[in-house]
């Protein structure tokens, strides 16, 4: 169970590798990397900048990271969050789960990614070229959050 | 009471502040009556807080709603709805 | 789209950066990495060996792949699987799936690791103190295919 | 007709082949009357191919079900249930 939240470029080979042998009983790693696309909402980006509520996020994400694991047989995750100035092609986030069977790694991933995009205090804002504006929150990804509420 | 407030994101950059110490008005105890009495400060924040906009709120870094109560020495923060990811 | 079968490890790396960096109209990659376990069924495994039908496999791989981007709008995916002999923590598959947004990714990548466990014609022995084995299909890995079935 | 069949895992370990070419007699016509055939060859092939083991069929590279018809040529494969990934 790890959080980093960082402006430094991360290395996903490193990290998956030490997920992966943290232990021979692992059978399935799943990861999400995210990055920032060139255009959104039809306008072209030119850069991305996140910002953060420090102290904040990272508790949230390892909330996220508890929950997940409340829920699921896994082995370990990993969440890696970017702030800061950010251009086209950079990464974002990794978020990666260990498991013994790839089913519970599957869903523990979608549901550590859905709760972030809903729960921790990242701000997008991006310039295009009509200036600068704030990422308006998604209605999807409200619902894609509420698919894993239990009853 | 005393607390700190902090504002992010957009809201940040409407009301021009990110963050604030204050001394809270007796009737001010959750976070709606926070709201109701930021809302008093002017149009923009007015704007903000009259309820027509989706303003999130955390106490102790901790999301909350809006009958959430308020208690001395909290660092209670506002901003729009998360974008991450 | 593309497919290996390789009997040589693979460079998640760059494979995953490649998949990536393809398009700066991807905002998500997902992937799968499936590893050699050092238990299996309560014994303990030293190797593991990896037997296909070579021809079939490339085209029910390419079937699977087809099969994805026909259900979801994906950008790129990939698939490197290895065959021959294994230890304990070497990787066995590579699964990524590339798109626009994370959700369609998460789904066809779980798609393709639940045909590709059904449909494509590999075969795992095991060695364990007790000699070889081969190892039996799952009826679980049945029932993780058939949610995917379309009426 | 001619075809060429081939063995997986552990059917092709259980009778010793990983291949063959066969003349067929006219009435295999199709996946399970080959499977019957072959059930023909001895105990070792009964045991295999009497229909209480799984035994999945291709040809042409392509999973097929016991109804499928075999064409003269074809590239018809047996093997166990797979077990990749």
């Amino acid at each position: 169970m790890t959080v980093q939240v960082q402006t430094a470029d991360f290395d996903v080979a490193a990290e998956l590798a030490a997920m992966r042998t943290a232990s021979a009983d692992i059978g399935a790693v799943v990861s999400f990397i995210g990055q920032v696309r060139d255009i959104n909402d039809g306008d072209a980006v030119s850069t991305l900048t996140l910002e953060h509520y420090p102290g904040m996020t990272e508790r949230a994400l390892e909330q996220i990271e508890q929950e997940a694991k409340s829920r699921w047989n896994i082995s370990g995750s990993l969440i890696i969050h970017r702030v800061g100035m950010l251009q086209p092609l950079e990464q974002i986030v990794l978020v990666a789960v260990a498991s013994a069977h790839r089913g519970e790694a599957f869903k523990a991933c979608e549901f550590i990614m859905d709760y972030l995009k809903t729960q921790a205090p990242f701000w997008k804002k991006e310039s295009t070229p009509d200036g600068e504006r704030w990422v308006e929150a998604k209605i999807s990804d409200d619902e894609a959050q509420s698919r894993w509420k239990q009853s | 009471m005393n607390i700190k407030i902090l504002y992010f994101a957009r809201i940040k950059e409407s009301v021009n502040y990110s963050t604030e110490d204050i001394v809270l008005p007796a009737d001010v105890s959750n976070i709606n009556t926070l709201k109701n009495y930021l809302a008093g400060r002017g149009e923009v924040w007015a704007d903000l807080f009259n309820g027509k906009q989706t303003i999130r709120a955390a106490i102790n870094h901790e999301l909350v709603d809006d009958m959430m109560a308020i208690n001395d020495g909290d660092e209670v923060a506002f901003f729009p709805p998360v974008t991450g990811g």
